[in-house]
């Protein structure tokens, strides 16, 4: 294989690897480069964002695709099959869309058990049909011993997004109040506890699940919701960075009102982990006028799925793109986009 | 966690600081020796809270910044040969060492591992009796017993397949170097409570009386921080320099003597280099020579790496509380948290690092 | 450097002769080598750094500490604002 | 990872290997038994077909996925990007859909070097302006060295069907005619012949092409087209036999009719592999009613990419499910579904 | 491809037909002892336009099929060993085992590779010095100077990781035999052409003698099958049993004689295991003792492989033309080319695969 | 077993000590051992099996042998459709 390195033209303020390397999958700030600036000048001009609301016909659609590798496939509370439906679901529903339909495709490593790929097939069947979703089609790819490793999962999604609905970091204001769903950190701290060498005990159990009814719960109220975000990959510390960034907004955070339960906290604390940057599955931030965010809240709290919803900060126009946390002893920190890998620490 | 949140206690810290606050009566300089109480001061804001006399200047205790460029490039090297599984704490892939890190080396293929405990990568060699396992074991005297531990255990397990590449640094030698440096500033020290948790505090009164400062060993939470801090300014106010062990519950005068028989016997002091500062006599560990076939240096031919660090790099009179970050010509520019020039813009501990993210709000 | 983190011994067990303990860190549980606390017992506290317990934590010393940050909070109180910004 | 068999409850006629091998991605019938009896039964009570036809409120979408995880990534005359591309456009083209949307989502072997990742982006973001559509959502991971393998690209695509359009082996009819539109095995081969340890001279180049303009002229014709397929994966052979699999009809063709080139079946012969099994890009596969079938290849001739397009065969009532061709000398062979990976032969 | 093309000539193979349908008056069993000739009479047809009276019974000439289970199960082993590069032709990946195959152990991480030629192995073992690469050199004579070349090579580049798994079987013991079998219906043999383009014809005619059949050298190509059929029928209708060369452009009667020189050296005759048939004596090839450091049995220690061959399968009868495929009670039921009990389903020319193909149209 | 096919030579080259030859089959091209054949030369055919030349193609046999067929064909029809099915 020659490269052509000539018939290649993207400017570069990529980190000087010259060659991928684990953070450019880590949801963080290596991910944003690779996207900013290598697929975004090839791709043209798009945004390519979580999820596209398109017009087709007459219809307003949401479309979202995910490619799932977490490793290992099965952990406490779900498996990989559980994630690859919600998590497009999910992408779907913070667009507010009704999502409708799912495509599935899998690269499967030979020698993976039929049992482990059946497992996962039978898991995705089940969160579709919790979620009131349809699996239409798919396609099913195998690659060698030595280029995979199990089954990797890509979903992609349609929603529906009713007429008027309009939700994203655009719409983001000064003032805002910053709203989460429910406990941090929970699912990135389940995965953790059984990913090889990292082995630890823990009662945690990811807590994935499909957000779509509690969005429709929160628009139900008539409240101006203005940006929904699920914080998944680089925790709420990646979202939130995110849309400061797109909204040229600062955001301001409680410590204390951050829900992050004690299981998670010590977790972090042993290994040296900021829970703002563990994955979560099964939550989403909101961004919601500050008159409204009770209303909001309460619709929230009375749905399974928002029981534990909270007010964590609040949108601010002073130090546009940062994100700032007033912390327990009244100091401040700036809240970090993660860079790379999370990885435990020593010092 | 019992005996850590309690020590974050909001209302008890207002009180401490109320009490520095209270005692101040001019500008003082102190340096927090370990990058873990540098990330803890960071991590909660305190700086910002202590008053505005109190200047805390960020010590070279993180075994990430100061681990020497050479050993960096040799654990490069050997992390790089087939036949190696490669085990480092988490902290080190990201260290540049000339030109890349162990992050790079794993892409290329490369086995290295993250492992949590050195006894671990100790497992790792006995499940893989074909590959070579090697332990990356860095860090100060709290670390060492911890990798001692792996060549004692390989020893006894009758292991063949495994070695420590060893960069162990030490604590008072460094403190000495601080204070012998010319522009010095440091008026008193914050000790690092594990450090003295494995070694005791014994070997800090000599050196409070010769450079005339106060030494207080101190813990990682809020509290203790407070509290090192409002001990260190009663004895500069008082104009006395004594040791003082504000750390109790988890620090003895004594030390763990299991652990320091344990250090005797597997390592011996050498002369060390740290990253940006240079050689300080005495400052380091290395594997005793009744356990040089489980060296790495030796059992690897990588001893003659040739290394190059940034020219731009300051990160010596950073470490040495010499230079603030940003007044380096590089910081923020040619230098940062993405593609850090100096290790001291790696870790998150790091001064140059914590001061990124710190400056950006100001 | 450093991070170490007190936990509760819940189990010690002799492993491959290594004194190995199961330590409790606030529902996260992680097994510890117990070699340099040998007589560390169930239910004691310990000051756990990459795996390896490295001293006791002393449990007396820990809340005469917070019991002496207390005391100054009161002592703070009771003599008024003085010095606070 | 402890993999719970209780839990696992597919009826499993799939062979008596209990681990996934190569030839389950073969496109052929080891494929298609892991459709039919694995994630068939898991997804529940679904179709699920290479494109399908779906309702979002009152528009009527064809939804298609596809990973690609050809290697080489670049061969002659393209590489996995314009694939990643023209392969889901044609899926939504079979479909009789103008495509719209598509995403893609990368998994990034850490290593591969940026300028390989680029210019695979770059050849996406040509083919998807040369096919007139765009990519609007994306995700990217990173998995490890000895996980991947480069990079796969999994693309989704979303395209309207207009009212009236119906396209499928459901409507295949004894008596059609079978159409094909244009030469066979070429990108195979051109494939084959950059694949280590197999490398071969020769002049062919892989000629994917997106092809819902040449259904747009075919379907402008008022004929009344019953089926579309691109014979991709398994060749024409695997597409074939699951045209008359599902219709529950036979296909009889004429050997003597199939453009298949000199160099194509010079190569196949030298690697005694059967060139209605070597992968197809850029071509289709049209069943229309025998009647109209001038009509139909008139207008594909008239179209760049179906200049070439020519009768093969046709439907019958007979053998069903089976292809049967005529051969040179007269006699019949059956056209076998091609059962796992296509492997150079000795004898 | 020029002299291949010309050779499916549609028009020509009419007239061979039509001459073929004029010349016969009664029945008559030819057996095409070659796989490859199997192949081509099934591809273009030719059995259905042969007169109802010829019929052809499919030779055992497919070395996929008849390479011992033992063998098999050899290289099963040898593949499934972490250091080993295993090399093979397409072909044998799907032949079963013991209960599983070359593709199975690739799955489960061994390094299984498809090779398009032996000489590739020998490049690979010259690419990997560090690795052991074993090529499975099975075949008949035609392959056998192949397969002799890579040990030649090896000896020469003084590589010390290469070795041959050999299982080389020889067709004139194969014919003898198939005519000792008490119920052999096979009255004219089509020989196989490449075979003798290595070995030429001097070994056909104390054949053709002893047993009273017409041998007659043939080629693959459409024309060249049924001019073998032609001068077969021809012969036995005038009851004549000779032997005869139909593939003049490819084979001489002298052979190659440079390539037979290098099979003498390079192999010996030993009684060879058929797969299905049972053992031939002196039907086979093994390396010579000189060339025993490449011996891949002599390097593995797998000599002492248990092998298990499904009771039900019948394909040792099948590949002697002694009962049809759809004779054997697990034709199509429990054997079908997608779950082979036998090497006669596996390999395209296998005659079992041949008829499940064939045998669902009528 | 044994697919061999025909394949014109297109140079010769002696690689580390092996008579080697780039043979082109139609279009496609395969480096084709020649330590068999080793007197075959630039033009000629030569028929090649798991990339060895086994045996020179006899061009004179293979015109002869294509000639006889279809004298064969030209007998037939003299002779009319005797036996034909
Ligand atoms: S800012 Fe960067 S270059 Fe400057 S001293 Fe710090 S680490 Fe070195
Ligand atoms: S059908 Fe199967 S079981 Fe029967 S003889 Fe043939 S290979 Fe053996
Ligand atoms: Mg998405
Ligand atoms: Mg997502
Ligand atoms: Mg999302
Ligand atoms: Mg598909
Ligand atoms: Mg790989
Ligand atoms: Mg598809
Ligand atoms: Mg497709
Ligand atoms: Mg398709
Ligand atoms: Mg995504
Ligand atoms: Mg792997």
């Amino acid at each position: 294989m020659t490269i052509d390195f000539e018939g290649w033209a993207c400017p570069l303020p990529l980190r000087d690897t010259p060659a991928i390397v684990m953070g450019h999958g880590g949801g963080g700030a290596m991910s944003g480069d690779l996207i900013n600036h290598l697929f975004l000048p090839a791709f043209g001009d798009v945004a390519l964002t979580d999820s596209a609301v398109v017009t087709a016909g007459t219809a307003r659609l949401a479309f979202s695709t995910d490619s799932f590798v977490v490793r290992p496939m099965f952990f406490p509370g779900g498996s990989i099959g559980d994630l690859a439906v919600n998590g497009t679901v999910n992408d779907l529903a913070m667009s507010g869309a009704t999502p409708l339909y799912l495509s599935a495709a899998f690269i499967l490593q030979e020698g993976t058990p039929l049992p482990a790929v059946g497992r996962i097939a039978t898991a995705m069947g089940e969160a579709a049909r919790a979620a009131g979703v349809r699996l239409v089609t798919g396609d099913t790819k195998v690659v060698d011993f030595d280029s995979g490793d199990g089954v990797y999962v890509t979903t992609t999604g349609i929603g529906l997004v009713a007429d008027g609905v309009d939700l994203g970091p655009h719409r983001a204001t000064a003032g805002d109040a910053v709203l989460v769903s429910g406990p941090l950190g929970v699912h990135g701290v389940a995965v953790l506890s059984c990913r090889q060498g990292l082995e630890f005990g823990t009662e945690v159990r990811s807590d994935t699940a499909p957000l779509h009814g509690l969005v429709a719960a929160m628009l139900a109220t008539g409240a101006d919701v203005h940006t929904l975000r699920d914080p998944t990959r680089g925790g709420l510390a990646a979202t939130l960075n995110e849309i400061a960034g797109a909204a040229k907004l600062g955001v301001e955070l409680v410590e204390r009102d951050l829900p992050v339960p004690a299981e998670v906290a010590d977790a972090c604390h042993l290994l040296g982990l900021d829970p703002l940057q563990v994955a979560n599955e099964g939550k989403l931030v909101a961004l919601v006028p500050p008159d409204q965010a009770d209303r909001v809240l309460a619709a929230m709290r009375e749905h399974p799925y928002g029981r534990d919803a909270c007010r964590i900060g609040v949108c601010v126009a002073e130090h546009p793109g940062m994100v700032v946390a007033r912390t327990g002893l009244g100091g401040t920190r700036v809240v970090t986009m993660p860079i790379g890998e999370q990885l435990p620490r020593i010092c | 966690m019992k005996y850590l949140d309690e020590f974050s206690d909001p209302d008890l810290a207002a009180g401490l600081l109320e009490q520095i606050h209270a005692s101040v009566t001019r500008p003082w300089a102190l340096m927090e020796v370990c990058g873990g109480q540098t990330h803890s001061i960071i991590r909660h804001g305190i700086d910002q809270l202590l008053p505005d006399g109190i200047e805390m200047i960020h010590g070279p205790g993180c075994p990430v910044c100061v681990t020497p460029l050479e050993t960096i490039d040799r654990a490069l090297a050997i992390a790089a040969q087939p036949d190696v599984i490669f085990c480092s704490f988490g902290d080190m892939l990201r260290v540049p060492g000339s030109g890349r890190d162990l992050f790079t080396v794993r892409s290329e293929g490369g086995d290295v591992r993250v492992v949590y405990s050195p006894l671990d990568a100790v497992r790792l060699a006995r499940e893989n009796p074909d590959r070579e396992v090697v332990f990356f074991g860095i860090g100060f005297e709290t670390t060492a017993p911890a990798n001692a531990m792996t060549v004692r255990q390989a020893r006894r397990l009758g292991l063949r397949n495994f070695s420590l590449l060893v960069s162990h640094v030490l604590v008072p030698p460094a403190i000495a170097a601080i204070m012998e440096a010319p522009r010095c500033r440091v008026q008193a020290f914050l000790a690092a409570g594990h450090v003295c948790s494995v070694m005791g505090t014994g070997e800090y009164p000599p050196l409070a009386a010769k450079y005339r400062v106060p030494i207080v060993v101190t813990g990682f939470e809020p509290l203790d921080i407070l509290e090192g801090v409002r001990q260190a300014v009663g004895q500069l106010e008082a104009g006395r320099h004594e040791v003082r062990n504000a750390y109790p519950r988890a620090v003895r005068d004594e030390g763990n003597p299991a652990a320091m028989a344990m250090l005797r016997d597997v390592f011996e002091v050498t002369d060390r280099t740290w990253r940006g500062i240079g050689m300080i006599p005495g400052s380091g560990w290395r594997l005793a020579e009744r356990y040089r076939e489980f060296d790495a240096e030796h059992r690897f031919a990588v001893g003659d790496v040739r290394t190059a660090e940034s020219p731009l790099c300051r990160s010596g009179e950073v470490l040495q509380g010499l230079l603030k970050p940003d007044e380096c010509a590089a910081f923020g520019t040619r230098c940062t948290p993405r593609n850090p020039l100096g290790a001291t813009m790696v870790s998150s501990e790091g001064a140059c690092a914590a001061y990124y993210a710190y400056r950006r709000l100001s | 450097m450093c991070l170490a983190v007190p936990g509760r011994v819940l189990s010690v067990v002799e492993t491959d002769g290594t004194r190995m303990a199961e330590v409790d860190f606030g529902g996260v549980r992680k097994d510890v080598c117990l070699e340099y606390v040998p007589d560390a017992t169930v239910g004691e506290y310990v000051i756990v750094h990459v795996g390896f317990a490295i001293q006791r934590l002393d449990e007396e010393s820990a809340i005469r500490t917070l019991a002496g940050f207390a005391r100054l909070g009161l002592l703070n109180e009771e003599f008024g604002e003085r010095g606070t910004p």
